[in-house]
């Protein structure tokens, strides 16, 4: 029973990490690089949808609706004025950027919204459901559903979109996308705006469960192994990736922690993706780079 | 002189692909050898076995009689073997000259100390190799361009750049990936004249992959044609001009050479 | 995977020749004595907040070497610099404090047990590379962290430790001028020795694992041998820094060591220009100086409305991330090439118009 | 420029230190907040409660002889840019005293402070700053952490229902503050006979404990101390209560204050025990005539603030009374650090007036008090459930 | 249908690549662009096709026009819809990519989906060995089997305008007749307007209606290419003297051809 537990706590908690996950790998999948802002893109999710809910008194889902209206108006601005400018920089540039960007987009959110925490009106039942001794929240439950609809969509998305096909293509060799007439300005405005609309969606089920406040951007770095685990460029990977740290996490937190003193649920995370590297250098779904002479 | 590379039934598999299917052929020391083939036939598979880019899945290497198979290929290299690249390979922003220099990695020695310290074993020593390095220059009249980053050379004159980078290997068996690739007739003749300079004056054992036959049979002393990763040719070049399998693979049959 | 630090086109930094040019001519060599000397006579004008502060940036320049040595010509991103400070640090701190070494015995081996600590963590670049090696460097990060703070016994745990400033005979290092001196000097020792060393036969080596490392080996560069060599390098110096900030705060303690730290000394490098040892130096000034400048402003602006200073706070974060992207737009060779413009803009003076 | 009390006197740039601004003796108080890091929450609050301490004391006139000014500034909860303030409040505004924060940086600059000669009060409770050898500038104004789950551990011993000795879990983070406190209470509780039967690690930033609190369950405490902030208390929280856990839970004073009923909902945090080191806006005290009157005077209400802008009120004033008693003493000259040292060490039984327990301090004794009380949510409002006492009592 | 006249161009604001050059492709015609290593041709497709500005390069000096519009400003993907295309030198191939979906790549700016498919299937026929690779990620082919690929993706983008930049690089000679046979059939049968730049100016000369050669950024000679073919100087400089190499070394050192 506490085992089973586990692994359903580790399941649904993986899949908020799978979801976060995801938008590094449409970040990456189109350009690339590490969006190490993603934390912040998650932060504004939530904010945004709690101002209009609140301030319009609107019912969660108008609100929901009007959140990804405008996360994907902000990953339009950030493509416009931070990505696009660095287009024929090293990637690494772009890394740092997105750095710069966490710094901007925290201090931004710092003074819009100030430093207090605050708390979704319920949108999801509170109650914890009880399948069979296994308890579950609700809120959970929700994110993987989500999750599970988002991975479908995805898949198909990449494998048969013109766009899926361009973002690789311009991931791969800019210069030879753009001669295909590949917009590559279209191209990337597009993957950020929807990185940034899955990110609030990960945002906004994480401030259900645990209220709205600055500090929830550090989920940008703790989903880093889950997306290095599944393979920097797998939607696929990126998912299961999130459901096994997810459950590694709970395991190890359920039957390490007591010999160790506590505290591996942060660590071993690291530890396993290491371990999972030196097998597999590209995570487990990730392709490999290819390297002829 | 005896072979100073044996290949010995060399497969080598990607999954199902077999991109070298029992190749067996032998190079003697100083010629210079041709490698041809249709595209995709194995030439730069095989040039990647003996560099040691690749470990064949069956068969044995041997280079100066001892086996290489299994080395590593920065260990190759001490050993005299040299390589030039079909995709050129070059370090982009950085200048001919240290392009070059880097050939000569193996040959000089200075370390982490040494070369920290600078002053006195590390100083002299690169200077010494600096007049090796003008050598090979010199020879493929390289000078104008010894101090432009090698990244915004036109094609032809990168390909020059990298050959310079394996011959100042000091090598003893340099391979070259379609040297000539990209480069008309004339600039072509002049590719060959270095080549036969290497070996002649040089004593460098050649091997080479080209597709203009033109070249390949007034240069080569031995040739050997690949076809779907299988040997179907070897021989001198009139052997090779008149062996029915390459003419039909290869060769074309109207094709005057 | 691609190459991380490969522009889609064909540019080119020219920092690695300008680096054989040092010392070349005599006018250079008396230039270079010059900034030698002003160095030396700084804490003589300007404030002692002031010393402490390039103390700091100095120490933090010798990190930021060690750094670029790894990520700008190796090419090997690396998230972990927080805890190998940490590794130096506590080396000395145990070194010093509980075995009552010399600082002048555990400031080398700090740097010798992080280079092998740093070794360590670099062996998984046999397979690893671009942001999955970083990724395993933040690995490094976390462990190295949990590490420290759960294995008490010897590390104080949580708490930390304290450390006391080095002295000869009877004479102690508690001055700012005085540690200034004793950080300037080791920066001016890791920058002769790491300009050196890129530009003879282990530099050029790096610079080819960096680029087209297949090519490399075929050069008879052994790859692992010299990725883990950038590793053991750039720990060292990295160690040397997180020693000396040790002795400099007298404290450590695992949250001075966490991954902002890290991610800092990656946007030194990133600003200061990879590949570039005088970039190393002024992006450790820049990102110390930085918040500092930040911080003035703030305080002039609360000064007139105090009521919003948390905005302002806020707004520090925001002009901090603002200034890191504006940097990248608009010079992403870093400050080592707004530098070389400038020093060719005078170089031919009174002709440019 | 600085954040200043005193905006009238604070153009003419900090750093002189000259004893006369209109024949003034210009005292400098620094300050290290955080604002924009991982505890602004509650280090916004607090720094604002220090600053209007200030404010309200230049509001009645200031003090008698003095230019007092506080110049903080917001390190973001990281240690190394704490030092790097810390250098600019000593060097460049030329601090004589310091209001510090949080835990780790205060225990990393408690060396520094001592050679500098700083006087200290932090919003760190550790234990380890009472050491007068180790730490012989730092003050502590409040019970320290070890003490208030002493408290704690005599409030259980003594209202323990049950036959059985009583059980206890410790949940608390991997960070100096987080445990701080450890040792001690599994010392003490051996003392008084209460059995800890397990610990758990829960980051700060932990968004769910389920593992721990399993773990937790296994061994079923009858009580649990939560040393931690309000994001990972709330957690924890919502965790128990979804997992159907019964222990008492009952957090020290950072993981205690209103943001627990926010932030957790008011039905979670129902019953929950906490330490209230200080006193609740709405608590009727004498001592909140002073903030009343500041609020008033600012056009708020007591529903503008919180618990923690209380706890930033009474350390700053604390501070200041020091510097008054100093100033008392060495009328001529600037006032130094120790010698507002001495003013510290001369406190005895300052009435906060029911903000905090009163506070004493000695040359052998920088721990303020040990005095605290518990409190209870009831109805989503916390309510005190002992007075002031000590576990000693 | 293209007309580009006086073009100058420069990379990094200090090489200058091409200077001035002018020249004509009429609308189903096959023009060669031949010149020496370095001579600019390169850099005269890009500038044609708007892909200068990738590698910092900028057109400093004249126009190209394009059906009668200027196109000197106009973004590499519009010009694609256009119908520019161009198979750039060094075959850059989407190597992450398989080869089925590097010539769907190929294909996208194209609005006639439906035909997609049976076009995959007319390369396949050209290129038999890409049949045969299909599912491979490029990345993995040998030099000559990308190169096809390069060839057989510009062909699936069917732009009234292609501009193919050394075609025969790395080709084995069988395979390399075959491609220019290819080449000029479709120009014949879909009338397709092509300009070509190659080494190889024999064969390129054997398919093209005209030819321009270029050196140091300049035109300098053009002509029928039937006429050019039969030029001794141009046989001579591209073709190789005809001599066996051995023999003509002597008086080879140091000489140079100077136009
Ligand atoms: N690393 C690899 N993975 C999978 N297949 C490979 C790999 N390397 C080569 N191949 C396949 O092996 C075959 C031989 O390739 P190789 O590069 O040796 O040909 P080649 O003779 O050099 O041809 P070309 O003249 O076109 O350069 C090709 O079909 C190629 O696709
Ligand atoms: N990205 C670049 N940056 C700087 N200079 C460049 C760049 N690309 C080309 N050049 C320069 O422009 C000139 C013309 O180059 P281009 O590539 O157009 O020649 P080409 O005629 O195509 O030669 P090849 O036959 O070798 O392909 C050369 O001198 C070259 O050095
Ligand atoms: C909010 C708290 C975590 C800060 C506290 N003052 C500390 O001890 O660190
Ligand atoms: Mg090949
Ligand atoms: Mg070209």
């Amino acid at each position: 029973m506490f085992f089973l537990q586990m692994l359903i706590n580790g399941i649904v908690v993986g899949s908020i990490y799978g979801l976060v996950a995801l938008g590094f790998v449409l970040i990456y999948r189109a350009s690339g690089a590490l969006n190490l802002a993603n934390g912040e893109f998650v932060l504004f999710g939530p904010y945004v949808c709690l101002v209009i809910m609140t301030a319009l008194n609107v019912p969660f889902l108008v609100a929901f609706i009007g959140t990804l209206l405008f996360s994907a108006f902000l990953g339009l601005v950030v493509e416009r004025l931070v990505i696009r400018q660095l287009q024929n920089a090293p990637t690494i540039s772009v890394i740092m950027a997105t750095l710069g960007l966490s710094s901007l987009l925290a201090g931004a959110v710092h003074i819009i919204w100030g430093h207090t925490t605050r708390t979704f009106p319920p949108v999801f039942p509170q109650t914890p459901l009880n399948i069979g001794g296994i308890i579950i929240t609700p809120v959970y439950l929700w994110s993987f559903i989500i999750v599970m609809i988002l991975l479908v969509i995805f898949s198909i998305f990449f494998k048969y979109s013109k766009i899926g096909l361009a973002m690789r293509a311009v991931a791969d060799d800019r210069q030879a996308a753009l001669s295909m007439g590949m917009s590559v300005k279209f191209v990337l405005a597009m993957t950020w705006m929807i990185a940034s609309m899955v990110a609030a969606i990960g945002g906004i089920l994480l401030g259900n469960i645990n209220g709205v406040s600055p500090t929830m951007s550090a989920i940008g770095l703790t989903v880093l192994p889950v997306v290095i685990l599944g393979g920097l460029d797998s939607v696929m990977g990126a998912i299961i990736g999130g459901f096994l740290i997810g459950i590694i996490q709970n395991l190890a937190g359920g039957y390490l922690d007591p010999l160790v003193g506590g505290g591996l649920k942060d660590v071993v995370p690291f530890i396993v993706v290491l371990l999972i590297l030196m097998l597999k250098p590209h995570g487990l779904f990730g392709s490999r780079g290819i390297e002829r002479v | 002189m005896g072979p100073i590379l044996e290949i010995e039934n060399v497969s080598l598999h990607f999954g199902g692909v077999k991109a070298l299917d029992q190749v067996s052929f032998h190079i003697n020391e100083g010629e210079i050898f041709s490698l041809i083939g249709p595209n995709g036939a194995g030439k730069t598979s095989m040039l990647n076995c003996i560099s040691g880019l690749y470990h064949p899945t069956s068969g044995s290497i041997r280079y100066k009689g001892k086996d290489i198979t299994n080395m590593k290929p920065y260990e190759r290299t001490t050993l005299g073997i040299a390589r030039a690249f079909q995709n050129i390979a070059l370090f982009a922003h950085m200048s001919v000259l240290d392009n070059i220099k880097l050939g000569r990695h193996t040959l000089m020695k200075s370390g982490v100390f040494s070369g920290g310290i600078y002053v006195g074993k590390a100083s002299k020593e690169e200077i010494e190799h600096r007049e090796k390095v003008e050598e090979v220059i010199e020879f493929l009249e390289l000078q104008d361009i010894r101090h432009k980053p090698v990244g915004t050379l036109p094609y032809g004159l990168q390909k020059r750049v990298e050959v310079g980078r394996a011959l100042a290997l000091n090598p003893e068996l340099i391979l070259l990936d379609e040297p000539m690739a990209g480069m008309n007739g004339a600039e072509k003749e002049r590719m060959s004249q270095f080549i036969l300079d290497m070996h002649e004056v040089m004593k460098i054992t050649v091997v080479l992959i080209e597709h203009d036959l033109g070249v390949v049979m007034s240069l080569s002393n031995h040739i050997a044609v690949l076809d779907f990763g299988k040997r179907i040719g070897f021989g001198t070049p009139k052997e090779v001009r008149e062996n029915p399998d390459v003419i039909k693979a290869y060769i074309g049959e109207e094709t005057v050479i | 995977m691609r190459n991380l630090f490969v522009r889609e086109c064909g540019n080119y930094k020219t920092s690695y020749k300008d680096d054989m040019k040092l010392f070349g001519t005599k006018s250079e060599i008396v230039k270079w004595l010059f900034l030698f000397i002003i160095l030396l006579t700084l804490p003589l004008y300007v404030s002692n907040y002031w010393v402490g502060l390039l103390t700091l940036c100095a120490i933090s320049a010798i990190g930021a070497i060690g750094l670029n040595i790894l990520t700008g010509f190796t090419g090997q991103i690396s998230i972990g610099v927080g805890a190998f400070l940490g590794v130096g640090g506590y080396t000395t701190a145990i070194l010093t404090t509980t075995y009552g070494l010399s600082f002048w015995v555990s400031l080398p081996l700090a740097g010798i047990v992080t280079a092998l600590v740093g070794g360590l963590f670099g062996i998984p670049s046999l397979r690893l590379k671009g942001l999955y090696l970083a990724i395993a460097t933040l690995a490094a990060q976390v462990i190295i962290t949990f590490i420290i703070s759960r294995w008490d016994s010897v590390t104080g745990g949580t708490a930390g430790m304290v450390l006391s400033r080095p002295s000869i005979g009877s004479y102690s290092f508690m001055s700012n001028a005085s540690y200034y001196y004793l950080s300037i000097i080791i920066l001016i020792l890791t920058v002769i020795y790491s300009v050196n060393l890129l530009r003879t036969r282990v530099g050029r080596a790096f610079l080819a694992v960096r680029d087209r490392d297949i090519a490399a080996q075929i050069m008879g560069i052994n790859l692992f041998y010299y990725k883990v060599l950038a590793f053991i390098i750039s720990s060292f110096f990295v160690g040397i820094a997180g020693a000396l900030l040790a002795h400099y705060t007298m404290i450590v303690s695992p949250e001075l060591y966490n991954i902002h730290v890290s991610i800092q000394y990656l946007a030194m490098v990133l600003i200061g220009g990879l590949g570039s040892i005088l970039g190393s130096i002024l992006g450790a000034i820049f990102i110390t100086l930085l918040p500092v400048g930040l911080t003035s402003i703030v305080d002039l602006l609360t000064a007139y409305m105090p009521n919003l200073y948390q905005l302002f706070s806020a707004f520090k974060e925001f002009v901090f991330g603002l200034a890191i992207i504006l940097f990248l737009i608009f010079e992403p060779g870093g400050l080592a090439h707004i530098w070389h413009n400038i020093k060719n803009y005078f170089r031919v003076w009174p002709f440019s118009y | 420029g600085g954040d200043s009390a005193n905006p009238s006197t604070s153009n003419d740039g900090s750093s002189s230190n000259s004893s006369d601004s209109g024949g003034k003796r210009t005292v400098v108080v620094g300050g290290l907040y955080d604002i924009t890091g991982g505890t602004g929450d509650v280090g916004t609050p607090y720094a604002e409660g220090e600053k209007a301490y200030f404010e309200y004391l230049e509001m009645k006139g200031g003090v008698e002889g003095l230019d007092l000014k506080l110049i903080g500034k917001d390190y973001a909860y990281q240690i190394p840019e704490a030092q790097k303030i810390y250098q600019e409040l000593r060097d460049k505004e030329k601090a004589v005293a310091i209001l510090g924060w949080g835990t780790g940086d205060t225990e990393a600059l408690r060396q520094q402070v001592a050679t500098d000669q700083l006087p200290f009060i932090s919003a760190s409770y550790s234990e380890n700053l009472k050491n007068i050898n180790e730490s012989p500038y730092n003050f502590l104004t409040a019970a320290s952490y070890s003490d208030q789950g002493r408290a704690i551990l005599k409030w259980i011993v003594e209202n323990h229902e049950g036959d059985d000795a009583p059980t206890l879990a410790l949940l608390y983070n991997d960070t100096a503050f987080g445990r701080s406190p450890i040792e001690d209470i599994k010392e003490y509780a051996k003392e008084v006979g209460v059995e800890v039967v397990d610990e758990q690690v829960i980051d700060v930033q932990a968004t769910e404990a389920q593992s721990q609190l399993l773990n937790m369950e296994k061994k079923n405490p009858d009580y649990a101390i939560i040393q931690q902030t309000w994001g990972a208390t709330s957690t924890i929280l919502r965790d128990a209560k979804t997992l159907g856990i019964d222990t008492q839970f009952i957090g020290l004073n950072w993981a205690a204050g209103e943001g627990i009923i926010d932030i957790a909902g008011a039905d979670v945090a129902e019953g929950y025990i906490g330490i209230l080191s200080h006193a609740f806006p709405y608590e009727d005290m004498p001592g909140m005539a002073e903030i009343k009157e500041y609020l008033d005077a600012k056009g708020k209400t007591v529903d503008d603030i919180n618990q923690k802008f209380v706890q930033g009120w009474v350390a700053a004033k604390i501070m200041v009374e020091a510097i008054k008693i100093a100033a008392e003493k060495y009328p001529e000259g600037d006032l130094t650090g120790p010698q507002i040292r001495e003013g510290l060490e001369s406190i005895q039984n300052l009435d906060l007036g029911g903000l905090a327990a009163n506070v004493s301090f000695a040359p052998d004794n920088h721990a303020g008090t040990e005095m605290t009380r518990l409190g209870i949510v009831k109805n989503g409002k916390w309510e005190p459930i002992t007075d002031y006492f000590s576990y000693k009592d | 249908m293209l007309r580009v006249s006086n073009l100058e161009a420069v990379y990094q604001k200090m090489i200058l690549a091409l200077r001035g050059i002018s020249l004509n492709v009429k609308e189903g015609q096959i023009v060669a662009l031949l010149g020496s290593n370095g001579a600019g041709k390169s850099t005269t497709l890009k500038a044609i096709s708007g892909l200068l500005a990738a590698e910092d390069g900028h057109i400093t000096d004249g126009t190209i026009e394009f059906q009668g519009e200027i196109i000197n400003n106009i973004s590499p993907d519009q010009l694609v819809k256009k119908g520019i295309f161009l198979c750039m030198e060094g075959r850059r191939i989407f190597k992450d990519l398989t080869v089925e979906e590097n010539l769907y790549a190929g294909a996208y700016t194209r609005k006639d989906r439906s035909s997609i498919k049976s076009d995959i299937e007319k390369i396949y026929e050209y290129f038999p060995k890409l049949k045969m690779l299909e599912h491979r990620k490029a990345g993995y082919l040998s030099g000559g089997e990308q190169q096809m690929l390069a060839i057989g993706r510009g062909l699936m983008a069917k732009p009234k305008l292609l501009l193919l930049d050394e075609p025969s690089l790395g080709i084995a000679p069988l395979l390399v007749k075959e491609i220019f046979e290819n080449i000029k059939k479709i120009n014949e049968e879909e009338g397709l307007t092509i300009l070509v730049v190659e080494q190889n100016a024999n064969i390129a000369l054997s398919i093209a209606h005209y030819g321009y050669i270029i050196e140091n950024g300049r035109v300098v000679m053009k002509g029928e290419a039937s006429a050019l073919l039969e030029d001794k100087n141009i046989s001579e400089h591209y073709l190789g003297t005809g001599k066996d190499i051995k023999e003509g070394r002597s008086n080879r050192r140091r000489q140079r051809i100077v136009w």
